[in-house]
């Protein structure tokens, strides 16, 4: 039981605890928008029974070896994702696997999961599945704007990639935030992130009542399972990443539990609120204000914060 | 005044004015065509409303009925047509106006009615999962049977005259000959 | 007897001797006299080349015991014999060539031995009224020739050809008298002693008269339309004759009259040689006549030579036959061969040329003669306009060097449509007479055998590195037809391999990487080419080739080595590119941006005024910056950079498939190549300027454009080419960062470059090759047909996204890096735009293509030929390794770029660190497979059964799906994108491109209506002529 | 199974055939007792409906999602696509044309699967029981697990008649699924008995 094995075991219990908050988050998400609508909602145990549910059908049918790898290529996303995040601030062993690389690997291994389940539900052969990827995928490269925007500004405030040393560097009270250092870049970036999550105005990709449901069309049984779990952990990393990146990181559980919450809320109060957006106008906005803002950020950080 | 103008032409009998705006008549089968040209062309009368046909068993006929409608003046005629119930066959209009296909499709799925050259005629509408008995709306195509022959009828069902079951609920006492006396002698006057 | 060979004088003699001799001998009988005829013209010939190779110094020769004028006086030196050699070679085979023609009438015979005679007059006189004779002599014998011809548009020519004549004589008789008023003697050699005593008006109008009069002979804007006539109309043999032996005749006549016009005035001369060969190609653009054409390009060329003898005519011998001798030679064989083969296709408009592609050596020397008139390598003119280009260069004449580089750009685009139509094949039958292909085919070895000699002449100690390969390639080209398809690939990789391990012992650092990237890439590359049974003849010649020219743009040391193996790429590229089915109209584009790449490298290199390359660093930065541009301009083009890219979709989409493979993974890389070589040489000038700032903006938005218009392609091919330029954006973009960590980038996109899209190219060259289409939504569902082209794609496209852990992700962290480390921060977020909008065209290819519904038609499809599977799988091998041990070339890349700059880049096992963040591929890898390999357990677990089901199982509402094509989504797929981003897609560069062509075409045509095909307005042009001249002249 | 007690999909066009799986759904023997009863538990309580509004009593389910009865709080939820719900809701009467795409919806659920139905057309044809395109019983061509009764049942009843469905899941006796594929022949034949245009696999998955 070397530092290696220890890390694993750490990183098991990382995973484990996102993804039981992963799928809390989902079900205070349904609960609120179903305050919202004068509904008592889902119990909050609802996800739990869901997955269990999915994973428990007897049986299942399969499209081929690029569908059955999808949900595989989804869940290892989800939580290789997390895995290259550093969770806990200062703890070693929270930290994960993040010494394999920065934030950039983290961007980026976003679309691996992605583009695996992309492969296998069009391998599906459903229509739906390729219009929801293709909504997704355009979708995706209009909030990368704003998102990269905030990401470099970042990059030229600390000046570095490194996750770790960017929640070192907001250390030492509330105002060193990047959320009060540079708002614009923030503001981008949580603007992207509503894009990230796919609540309205922006679920064009699930879209229930245009194209049921979109990619995971066929999907079911475990496959749904994982797709559910993976939901829960991918949600919960995401939400840890803005976090470290602009909400000062946690040193601690609770801390990271109020914090990812808050962020979470974000989203989850705009989704209650407003209707979906047709594609192609979710690209134009996001490569409007967004965008703008964004910049904003970046000349910010670049002309006036170093 | 028009309908006056028609008369010359056509053998229009039953003149029935329905309301200020709707005026049925009835014309014979090979004048049709040339009437809903005339009324189309010559009137304004450029919309072809629907066709409905209504099996006249007791006369042996099929009665259709074209509505046309003409924009300018509000104004509907209502021709009807009859045709032969053994020889059910008519003209088709899908020239005149290209919606009327569907009509005559509905026609011949449901009353048997042959419209020759009419597009996808063959193809059925509502029963396009196949149907093998007589055109289901003939009044004497017995659908009762047909149901007990092709669906499994649930045991134990009991079936009530609606009017005699009301009467024996509100009016037990009263005695059945009055009351069929009555109500048949209600309607008339 | 040897004597008699060695004496210039007996040309005369024998023609005299022959032409009276002629009506005598034809009572004996036709064989007879035609023996006559064609010994006389080989006894001519002989002399000619008995008395060049004996010649020691210039001869003089007085005839008949009186001086000149009543004699002849003769001058035979080197320039007289090098002129005659041509003109009676040409004389013989053209002789040889009108055998039909000559054949039954002694007075055609008597009028050519006239024409020969007196463009031997021409040449060798140096008496003016002698020359007034010779010129004469040729005129008239010209008429008589063309006349013979009975039909009316021959008479028509012959007519306004007496026109032109008889104002040619007025002009020089006048001159002649007034000079000969004005000095007293009419010996050319004298009047060149005194010339100062023409400095005065009546002198100088002299001199003007005469002048004009030779000039006149050579055609010159505008007062050329009566030669264009005489081209069109008069038989092929004839317009041959004229094109390249009387304009021969008149240009070595100016030669030798040149020294009288006043120095100071001889710009008068450079501009009207500029004007005629800018118009004359200009209006060529437009023309649809073969002859008339010809007729164009002859009066350019001849307007080109006058251009450089206007600046040679007093240089040393070498440097005179170098340039002016090198032009000449390069029209006149090129010419003559080309009006021969019209006489022998007998069709007027080029569209009908098609029959010509009958006679695979005839068109051998059609190809041969219109590049070598392009000024293609490693025919004559190339050498010669090179060296005149960089002359020019030294001398800064900007706007001649561009004039002349546009021009021939016209030049070409006519040449090749023609070309083009030759191609198209057609079904009539090629009639051909054994006399007169001979001559054609005598003139193509020649043309081949100089170009030969000059490569090993031109390029010095070095050459053989590149005649060798040539040499290979051209036999490998044309043994094509006599040995198997295989085998010829077998010859073709073990020529390539041995370059390789030539160019790889000989290069070090980046060139080596760079080597290795060519060579090893091409030979992997190779292996695809076997999986067609029957491949063209010229395909593996060319492809070895294309493959030894970019190992030779690897050791180039001076600018020309550079340029020749960057034009044989050009050519052997173009080559490959129009053999493909439907590749014309594509490959032409491709050749004109890829000679307008030529040209901007030809004039950079050119305001370099450096031989070598290494000369390049050494430039004063203003200079440094107009050079870098221009080369730059010409590299970038290469590459397929935004507002440059039209030729790209094209090119790529229509060469056979995997042919596209290698230009795209190995030739696109040639731009880099260049890129890098300024780059380093000029670091200095240009890091940190505003040049480097704007290539890397330019890079960005072709990485932007090019993804953007990848999306809404429809063709599959289509898509991959746009795809490359996007990629190509992103290296440019790092080139011009000129940071350690950019240049590691640069290098490491390059090859990853070459991995994925040999792979996705290969890959769809065995789905075309099965399902016998490139529209992407007539495909479909081809997974479980071709699993390992599916698994070649599915990996490609992972690397190119930039997606963990394959080797994709390194460039984009290395990319984001370098751009942040170096401030490019807009840059940077555009870049993460672009790679993003890249996911939709690669999702959109592996969906249409091998997911979703399967086409019934496609039922029967197989895997992919295994030739195509192997490379795959190398590929697919090599990418495997890099991924996961990324450390074994990155550092490998980090040290070559470090020779040139200090390296920002430092290891700790396997984890790079940048002064930004780090990064540990091996980590990367193990950890997702782990995670993968975890989840799928658990998957396979978790299911109690699974039931495999096919492509119609799904949920369509209730319903069943009734066609595959209706259930596969493909067409169209990213509708709601284009609605939102199709607007900055709109072909705005196509429609700049097409503007102009549409523009220079018009131009072309209005330029071309000022002949009228009227004798009076050609002669008002004359007139107009002389009098611009003489006011010129007067002017000043 | 052996090859020839498969049905022999003559619905279909020989091109046609190449695209459908022909394999039957077959009998799946539940888990071990523990497990399988909180297997049971889970799919009690997570009960997703196909979004499939079959005639008239569709729209008495839609009040189901709305705050006044909230059908989300019983753990009951719509989805719009049959692989994933594990509910199947016959609205009411059940004409031949809806009955193809029932029987092709229901095959491509996922097992275990409930039916249940609304009204009393389902059970023996209601008002339209002597139409000659209404079906009486839909027990005859579907497994039903249980059927609420009323014309239409309101939203209450249809609740009510969902905590019965929950309670009959946990105690194990929704087997639908199995029943389904042990009598599959005869399913099939009454399907096909009055579908006479079948045009469809015998095997829909």
């Amino acid at each position: 039981m070397g530092p290696l094995g220890l890390k694993i075991i750490y990183t098991l219990i990382t995973l484990v605890i996102c993804g039981v908050y992963g799928l809390l988050l989902g079900a205070f998400m349904a609960k609120t928008m179903a305050r919202v609508q004068g509904r008592i909602g889902i119990p909050l145990h609802q996800p739990f029974v869901d997955i269990i549910k999915n994973y428990g059908k007897r049986t299942a049918i399969s499209h081929g070896i690029m569908f059955y790898l999808g949900p595989v290529f989804r869940l290892t996303g989800g939580i290789g994702t997390l895995v290259f995040i550093p969770v806990i601030f200062g703890s070693e062993y929270f930290s994960n696997f993040s010494v394999a690389g920065d934030l950039l690997l983290v961007m980026y291994f976003i679309f691996f999961g992605q583009l695996g389940m992309a492969l296998g539900a069009s391998e599906g052969g459903h229509p739906y599945s390729p219009i929801g990827i293709a909504r997704g995928l355009a979708q995706m490269c209009a909030f990368e704007v704003p998102f990269a925007l905030a990401i470099i500004a970042i990059a030229i405030q600390y000046n570095t990639f490194s996750i770790t040393e960017i929640v070192a560097a907001q250390q030492g009270g509330i105002l060193s935030w990047t959320f009060f250092t540079n708002p614009f870049a923030v503001v981008a970036a949580l603007l992207a992130m509503l894009g990230m999550n796919m609540y309205p105005p922006f679920s064009i990709v699930l879209a229930p009542q245009e194209i049921p449901i979109g990619p995971p069309t066929e999907y079911h049984s475990a496959y749904l399972g994982m797709l559910q779990s993976n939901r829960a952990i991918f949600a919960a990393a995401k939400l840890v990443l803005f976090m470290n990146l602009f909400f000062g990181g946690a040193t601690n559980f609770p801390v990271l539990v109020l914090k990812t919450w808050a962020i979470y809320m974000c989203s989850v109060l705009v989704g209650a609120a407003f209707p979906r957006f047709r594609p192609e106008e979710t690209i134009r906005f996001f490569l409007r204000w967004p965008t703008v803002i964004g910049i904003v950020g970046l000349l910010f950080a670049k002309y006036y914060l170093i | 005044m028009m309908l006056e103008k028609l008369k010359q032409t056509f053998t229009v009998t039953e003149v029935k004015e329905q309301k200020k705006n709707l005026t049925f008549f009835t014309v014979p089968k090979e004048q049709m065509e040339m009437m809903l040209i005339t009324l189309r062309d010559h009137h304004d009368y450029k919309h072809l409303s629907f066709i409905v046909g209504i099996d006249m068993i007791e006369d042996g006929v099929f009665k259709l009925t074209y509505m046309l409608y003409n924009y300018e003046t509000n104004h509907s005629f209502g021709i009807h047509c009859n045709i032969d119930r053994e020889k059910a066959e008519m003209d088709s209009f899908h020239h005149l106006w290209e919606q009327v296909g569907t009509y005559q499709r509905e026609l011949r799925e449901m009353l048997g009615i042959n419209f020759e050259g009419s597009p996808r005629l063959e193809e059925n509408l509502s029963l396009d999962e196949g149907w093998d008995g007589p055109p289901p709306m003939r009044r004497d195509f017995d659908t009762k049977e047909y149901s007990n022959n092709t669906y499994f009828q649930r045991e134990g069902r009991v079936n009530y005259d609606p009017r005699e079951y009301m009467r024996e609920q509100l009016y037990p006492t009263f005695p059945k000959t009055e009351s069929d006396k009555l109500l048949n002698g209600g309607g008339k006057k | 007897m040897v004597a008699y060979f060695q004496n210039p004088l007996n040309i005369y003699i024998t023609a005299m001797a022959a032409a009276f001799l002629l009506g005598l001998v034809h009572k004996l009988g036709k064989m007879a006299s035609l023996t006559l005829f064609y010994g006389a013209l080989t006894m001519m010939a002989a002399v000619t080349l008995g008395s060049a190779l004996s010649l020691s110094q210039p001869l003089i020769i007085q005839t008949a015991g009186f001086i000149a004028p009543l004699s002849i006086n003769l001058q035979f030196g080197y320039y007289e014999a090098f002129f005659t050699i041509c003109v009676n070679i040409a004389a013989l085979l053209g002789g040889l060539y009108l055998y039909d023609y000559l054949k039954d009438s002694v007075l055609a015979r008597a009028l050519f031995l006239m024409l020969v005679v007196g463009i031997n007059g021409m040449i060798m006189t140096r008496d003016l009224f002698n020359l007034f004779i010779f010129i004469e002599i040729t005129s008239i014998a010209t008429y008589g020739l063309i006349g013979l011809d009975r039909n009316i548009k021959a008479l028509s020519a012959g007519f306004k050809y007496i026109l032109a004549g008889g104002m040619i004589s007025a002009f020089f008789l006048l001159g002649t008298a007034l000079t000969y008023y004005k000095t007293g003697t009419l010996n050319i050699d004298q009047i060149i002693a005194m010339k100062d005593v023409l400095q005065d008006p009546i002198g100088l109008t002299a001199i003007t008269l005469l002048l004009t009069a030779l000039l006149i002979e050579l055609k010159p804007f505008p007062a050329n339309g009566w030669g264009l006539d005489v081209y069109q109309g008069s038989n092929a043999g004839i317009a041959a004759m004229i094109s390249v032996g009387v304009s021969t005749g008149a240009l070595f006549a100016l030669y030798k009259l040149l020294p009288l016009f006043p120095a100071q005035h001889m710009g008068i001369i450079s501009g009207i040689g500029l004007a005629t060969f800018f118009f004359s190609n200009l209006m060529g653009l437009k023309q649809t006549d073969a002859k008339r054409m010809l007729g164009y390009s002859s009066i350019g060329q001849m307007g080109l030579v006058l251009l450089a003898l206007s600046f040679f005519h007093t240089a040393p011998l070498t440097m005179f036959l170098g340039i002016v001798g090198g032009l000449f030679l390069n029209h006149f064989l090129a010419k003559a061969a080309l009006f021969w083969i019209a006489g022998i296709v007998k069709k007027d408009h080029i569209k009908e040329w098609g029959i010509l592609s009958q006679s695979k050596m005839l068109t051998v020397v059609f190809i041969i003669a219109v590049f070598a008139l392009i000024g293609l390598p490693p025919f004559p003119g190339f050498w010669a306009k090179w060296q005149f280009i960089m002359v020019l260069g030294s001398g800064n004449h900007t706007f001649i060097i561009a004039a002349i580089l546009i021009g021939s750009l016209f030049e070409a685009v006519y040449l090749l449509r023609w070309f083009n139509y030759v191609l198209a094949g057609s079904e009539e039958k090629l009639a051909c007479e054994k006399s007169k292909r001979v001559p054609v085919l005598i003139f193509g070895l020649i043309t081949a055998f100089i170009s030969a000699l000059l490569i090993k002449s031109s390029l010095g100690p070095q050459s053989s590195i590149y005649f060798f390969p040539i040499a290979f390639a051209v036999i490998l080209m044309f043994v094509g037809n006599f040995i198997p398809t295989k085998l010829r690939a077998l010859f073709a990789i073990s020529g390539i391999s041995y370059l390789s391990y030539y160019v790889q012992m000989n290069v070090s650092g980046l060139n080596l990487i760079f080597a290795q990237m060519f060579l090893w890439g091409g030979m992997i590359l190779s292996i695809a080419t076997f999986y067609k049974t029957k491949a063209k003849p010229a395909t593996y010649g060319l492809l070895f080739l294309m493959l030894a020219s970019l190992g030779g743009l690897v050791l180039s040391r001076t600018t020309l080595e550079f340029f020749f193996c960057w034009e044989i790429m050009t050519l052997a590229s173009y080559l490959l590119v129009i053999s493909g089915k439907n590749a014309k109209k594509a490959a032409l584009t491709y050749i004109t941006f890829s000679l307008g790449s030529a040209a901007f490298l030809m004039a950079g290199f050119a305001l370099s005024n450096s031989l070598t390359l290494m000369g390049l660093a050494a430039l004063p930065s203003s200079q440094a910056t107009i050079v870098f541009t221009l080369l730059a301009l010409g590299f970038l083009i290469k590459m397929g950079a935004f507002g440059v890219h039209i030729w790209v979709p094209g090119a790529y989409a229509e060469a056979e498939d995997d042919i596209s493979a290698f230009i795209a993974a190995i030739l696109s890389k040639a731009g880099v190549f260049g890129l890098f070589v300024i780059a380093i040489y000029m670091q200095s000038t240009i890091s940190n300027s505003t040049l480097a700032y704007s290539l890397g903006w330019l890079g960005i938005l072709t990485a932007t454009f090019g993804a953007l218009m990848a999306a809404f392609q429809e063709d599959i091919k289509k898509l991959l080419a746009y795809s490359s330029m996007g990629q190509m954006g992103y290296v440019i973009a790092a080139v011009a960062l000129m940071s350690h960590l950019g240049w590691v980038t640069a290098l490491y996109l390059s090859i990853n470059h070459i991995l994925y899209k040999s792979l996705l190219f290969l890959s769809v060259a065995g789905v075309i090759y099965r399902v016998n289409t490139r529209e992407m939504y007539k495909m479909g569902g081809l997974i479980k047909k071709m699993p390992i082209s599916f698994i070649s794609a599915m990996m490609a496209i992972i690397a190119m996204s930039g997606v963990p852990p394959l080797t994709g992700f390194g460039g984009k962290w290395l990319m984001y890096t370098a751009l942040i480390e170096k401030g490019w921060h807009l840059q940077a977020a555009l870049a993460f735009f672009a790679s993003g909008i890249a996911f939709l065209y690669m999702y959109r290819l592996v969906h249409s293509i091998f997911l979703g519904q399967a086409k019934p038609e496609h039922k029967d499809v197989k895997e992919a030929p295994l030739w195509l599977i192997i490379p795959q799988v190398i590929f697919m091998g090599l990418m495997m390794v890099g991924s996961t041990l990324p450390r074994l070339w990155v550092e490998k890349l980090s040290v070559a770029v470090g020779e040139f700059m200090p390296s920002t880049l430092t290891w700790s096992g396997q984890t790079a660190t940048t002064s930004l963040g780090y990064w540990n591929g091996f980590m990367v890898m193990n950890i997702v497979g782990v995670i993968f390999v975890i989840v799928l357990i658990f998957l396979l677990l978790t299911f109690q059964k699974v039931q495999k089901v096919k492509q119609f199982n799904i949920v369509f509402a209730g319903e069943r799906p009734f066609t595959p094509e209706t259930t596969h989504v493909a067409y169209n797929m990213y509708a709601p994108v284009q609605k939102a981003l199709g607007g900055w897609v709109k072909p705005r560069a196509t429609a700049f491109w097409d503007g102009v062509t549409e523009w220079s075409h018009t131009l072309s045509h209005m330029f071309a209506g000022i002949y009228t095909g009227n004798g009076q307005t050609y002669l008002f042009f004359i007139l107009l002529f002389f009098l611009m001249l003489n006011f010129l002249i007067g002017a000043n | 199974m052996s090859s020839k007690d498969l049905l022999p999909n003559d619905g279909l066009s020989e091109i046609d055939q190449e695209f459908f799986c022909q394999a039957p759904p077959e009998y799946i023997s539940p888990l071990p007792k523990p497990i399988e009863d909180f297997m049971n538990w889970a799919r009690s309580e997570s009960l997703f409906i196909l979004a499939f509004g079959t005639g008239c009593g569709a729209i008495e389910l839609r009040p189901l999602t709305t705050s006044r009865f909230d059908m989300y709080q019983y753990g009951i939820q719509m989805r719009a696509t049959p692989r994933q719900s594990s509910v199947f809701i016959v609205g009411g009467y059940a004409s031949v044309k809806t009955l193809k795409r029932i029987v092709r919806s229901y095959e491509q659920m996922q097992g275990p699967k409930f039916v249940v139905t609304l009204g009393s057309c389902p059970i023996n044809g209601g008002m339209y029981w002597d139409s000659y395109n209404t079906i009486n019983r839909i027990d005859h061509y579907l497994p039903i697990d249980i059927s609420i009764c009323g014309c239409m049942p309101r939203p209450e009843s249809i609740l009510a008649g969902f905590v019965e469905l929950k309670k009959m899941i946990r105690a194990g006796q929704c087997d639908g699924a199995n029943l389904y594929a042990k009598n599959f022949a005869w399913y099939k034949a009454n399907q096909k008995r009055i579908i006479k245009d079948w045009n469809m696999p015998d095997y829909n998955w």
